[in-house]
């Protein structure tokens, strides 16, 4: 029926087609706070056309193999996306990032390996994306296993970066070697994707956590160029669009993303400074001075105006809901109440924001720097709750310091500061905070959450 | 495809990805790098094809893996990207008021 | 060519071009105006070939025109932009005062 | 020579494809102040690489006829471009872009009377490019007409759109006639050029003078899509690329205009409100009260701050110079001078600013409508120069009027206000201005020009 195969063959490229418009017009409402939502329905409305279109293809076999991978792969998916915890998003998206380039150099492999590729430069297209997606894959795995705190230390070593270079080194001799036609033995394959593999591991192993949600964007980049690739290689528009603009968006994103947090990628990449190893620390001279949460709540209660200053340590202690509990209690006391959000605090861009608006606060409370720093000096308390370099004014005025030049939101002009931390530990850049030792400064010690409920005690104590 | 084709559609695409998010406010960069994780699931509809044309059994071992994996990312990407995004919808007015410049498309 | 290829080089090429000047501001609009004039000057190549393969003197009068109207679309196009952006130079640094965000890239 | 002209082919598809990345990269720079003069120069760079790689195209001939057509047609352009005024640009833009126009339509006439395309599609789109290139030839040819003064009326009358729209129906048969190959004979391919040229002469002869650069801005859009068409007619990338690019991008921008005018695009259209016809003229009460140049010299002299608020009549004055000269008068006797530009002032957007560069006025002394209207009721004296809707305070209260609802320049907000003008000449939107029989007004009447040489005499008078 070469008419019914031709009109598959058009309903399919038709779809295709729809499928790369939804998804470029899906991202570019998701880069806009008033339509993300939408822009991720849109996407995922493409995603879903092409999926169905796809079981028409001409010649397909294996469908009892293909249906029930389908199936466990999204319920595993579903099931674990609709369970992780806000916090532990970045290493979730790292988890499905990395499937998509396995998925990618699964795809290279069997091309490779059948040897159905139609010259040098679709095998070479096949074995780049091939390496690319392994790279991708065995990274993200690492960059998870990170996050979620499987794998604690991070491995360094001298030469360290050479060894890798040796590795891609060996990799690409071995891609030439296949895509040439010089010897594409099976074993040659294998070996490719080993060696690219053991290239992603050895990359992301030496790299921080705390630098982490940057290396993923990166290899959500490179599996996004992977797919485009592979694409070339199946001549599938689709994924030829969707993953080149993915590559280029997402290394777009990577380096925004890396400047928001004052760093350069080739720092992130190969100097392993996202760890808080207390490598710097400034001299501050002064003592700390400790406060109790009953008088920090009278302090609260008759305070006219309160700016909270929201850090990692409020996201490790999930103690949002407490604290906009607590909020809560001081707006129907008349206080004005004003949440001011660094860009870089927590540890994921826009870390606080989602776990703020998770815990339901309106957004006209929450301003950014620039918009709150000038209140400052109107605030009778900040609050600062499990933040420490975003208000260290070391930042303003020590050149020597890591985060020196890096904009910090302006709590020390405050009447009085209240700083909620466990102890005495440092921030993830490992350096002393000045404001601390601030004659106007409190300590508040304990974990955020139980503090929280202390001060909702307190405050309601005042009547 | 030839080649030169193949190059324009990826010079432009490039071009397009680039220029699509080029004025992502911060407070979207997590949730944009999940989107942009789940568009790239469209990898599923490549390893469908892949393991379609499968014979051997390594090749249909790796295939099914491929396509597992490609549903993974498409799944899970959606749903943490929605789950993320959602959480936007509830403070919609004041989203508004702080994107100057959303209103100039 | 094929038709389908086409189509998707006319789509990306449509985002490409309404995302690189979805920014400008309205100081711009004329000088934009005439430098997107001067692009659309390259018809001067497609003259030149129509021209090229010419051969009754009917297509070789009609060929003379349009690559007469093309030249001048592309010569003229650059030197009214030029004249035009040329004054905003003399005054660097009052523009970049003028235009922020416009170091986002 | 197979291998000669493989080389060639290869050298112009490298060539094109750096010319169309080339044209991409500098439209981006041209949107953006800060780099928008390197912007034309890349442009400028893929053009040349693209016309001089043309001419190794194989099997190409009459050289002798392309080398005088090049040469005439870009030594009167590049003539004529640099010695037009600033003033002049739209209509400039507006010739050079019908020349564009004309030039697609003439490649689509050369395919289509030798019958060399090569199906149904091709056929197709090379009618459709004609039309379209014709119709902005037509067209943009009227628009220089109207804003070189050429052609002063409008012609309107009942029915017109009815007409129009028949024209384009018989232009669009005769299209299918031709690219069905139903009757492709000659004949039936002139009448198609020929009505697309009388459609684009009726579309834009309704159209008021003023609102041209909308307009100018449509037919270049226009003419970018029909390069597009043509460029898929010869297979030829660059043209596609660049001609869909300007398509998109010039779509844009003309909706962009017409909203900084406060207009949509159907109502520039179709609605004829671009002639100042003094249509509605609204009932304001008061006397305009008059004041000697003499007076006004020593009334600017020593004041502490003067806002200069330039309008359409400074540009047709060529003023510029002249208030330049006078306020650097006042700067050197230490009198605080600012310029206020509104969005829409003069004829063509950034009209104001255009000229004001021209005249050497330093950026920091021009300020935008947002940034300037908090700083008027500090200054001593606002000299309004050949300003009039732009200043109508009628536009925050009258809901009647045409300019309802266009932010202004808050002019009546200083302590004294100068109104140059030549007489009671209404502004564009040909309504009476409120702020003219204020209190704390004053009328200088006189030309732009003359008045300015009077000020700058008054003010050395001064001493
Ligand atoms: N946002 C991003 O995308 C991102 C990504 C990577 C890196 N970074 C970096 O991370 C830093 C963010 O600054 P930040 O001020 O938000 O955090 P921070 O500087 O890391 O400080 C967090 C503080 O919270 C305290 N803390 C930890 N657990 C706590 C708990 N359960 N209860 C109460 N307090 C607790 C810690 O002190 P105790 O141990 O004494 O309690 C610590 O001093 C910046 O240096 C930024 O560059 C940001
Ligand atoms: N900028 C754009 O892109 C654009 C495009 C199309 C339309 N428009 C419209 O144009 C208007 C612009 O407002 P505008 O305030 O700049 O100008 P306007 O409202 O058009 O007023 C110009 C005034 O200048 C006076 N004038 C004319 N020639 C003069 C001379 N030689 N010397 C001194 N004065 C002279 C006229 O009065 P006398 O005759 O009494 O001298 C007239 O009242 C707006 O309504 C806008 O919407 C703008």
């Amino acid at each position: 029926m070469p008419a019914a195969w031709l009109s598959a063959e058009l309903a399919i490229q038709a779809s295709y087609f729809v499928t790369a418009g939804l998804f470029i017009l899906g991202l570019k409402r998701m880069s806009s706070p008033v339509t993300a939502r939408s822009g991720i329905l849109w996407a995922g409305a493409g995603m879903l056309v092409a999926t169905l279109i796809t079981f028409l293809y001409p010649g397909m076999s294996n469908y009892e193999l293909i249906l029930p991978a389908m199936l466990v792969g999204g319920v595993l998916a579903w099931w674990s996306g609709k369970r992780v915890a806000m916090t532990n998003m970045p290493q979730m998206i790292a988890l499905y990032n990395g499937m998509g380039g396995g998925a990618a150099a699964a795809i290279a492999a069997v091309e490779l390996y059948r040897g159905a590729a139609s010259g040098y430069v679709t095998d070479s297209l096949a074995v780049a994306g091939g390496i690319i997606g392994a790279v991708s894959f065995a990274g993200s795995a690492i960059a998870f296993g990170k996050l979620q705190g499987l794998i604690t230390r991070s491995i360094r070593f001298g030469g360290q970066q050479l060894l890798n270079l040796l590795i891609l080194a060996a990799a690409l001799a071995l891609g030439v070697l296949v895509a040439g036609r010089i010897d594409a033995a099976p074993a040659a394959v294998t070996g490719l994707f080993v060696l690219a593999l053991v290239l992603g591991v050895a990359m992301t192993l030496p790299i921080g956590g705390a630098d982490m949600p940057v290396v993923i964007s990166l290899y959500n980049a490179l599996t996004g160029l992977a797919v485009g690739l592979e694409g070339f290689v199946l001549n599938n528009a689709a994924m030829i669009i969707a993953g080149t603009v993915v590559g280029s968006a997402g290394t777009l994103l990577t380096q925004l993303m890396a400047k928001a947090m004052n760093r350069s990628l080739g720092n992130v990449l190969f100097s392993g400074f996202g760890d808080t190893g207390g490598a710097a620390t400034g001299e501050v001279s002064g003592s700390l001075k400790p406060i109790e949460a009953a008088d920090v709540g009278v302090m609260l209660a008759f305070a006219s105006k309160v700016i909270v200053v929201p850090g990692y340590g409020m996201a490790v202690a999930q103690a949002q809901h407490k604290i906009w509990e607590l909020c809560q209690l001081l707006i129907d006391r008349g206080v004005n109440v004003r949440f001011a959000i660094h860009p870089v605090a927590g540890r994921m861009p826009g870390h606080m924001n989602v776990l703020l608006a998770e815990a339901g606060v309106p957004y006209d409370l929450i301003s950014d720097l620039e918009e709150i720093n000038a209140e400052f000096d109107t605030a009778d308390v900040a609050l600062i709750i499990g933040a420490n370099d975003v208000v260290n004014p070391v930042a303003r005025t020590d050149k020597s310091s890591p985060i020196y030049g890096m904009p910090i939101l302006n709590a020390d002009k405050a009447k009085n500061v209240i700083v909620i931390k466990r102890g005495k530990g440092a921030g993830f850049s490992g350096i002393e905070n000045a404001l601390f030792y601030l004659d106007n400064t409190r300590m508040l010690y304990g974990d955020a959450q139980k503090v929280g409920a202390e001060l909702i005690q307190a405050v309601k104590a005042v009547g | 495809m030839t080649g030169m084709v193949a190059l324009y559609i990826f010079m432009l695409a490039a071009f397009t990805g680039y220029e699509v998010i080029a004025r992502v406010p911060v407070i979207l960069h997590t949730p944009l790098m999940s989107g942009s994780n789940f568009v790239h699931g469209i990898v599923l509809v490549g390893a469908m094809v892949a393991l379609g044309a499968a014979h051997t059994p390594l090749e249909k071992i790796i295939g099914f893996l491929g396509v597992l994996l490609a549903a993974g990312n498409a799944v899970g990407g959606y749903v943490v990207t929605e789950r993320m995004l959602e959480m936007f919808k509830a403070s919609g007015q004041g989203a508004k008021r702080r994107a100057p410049g959303a209103e100039t498309h």
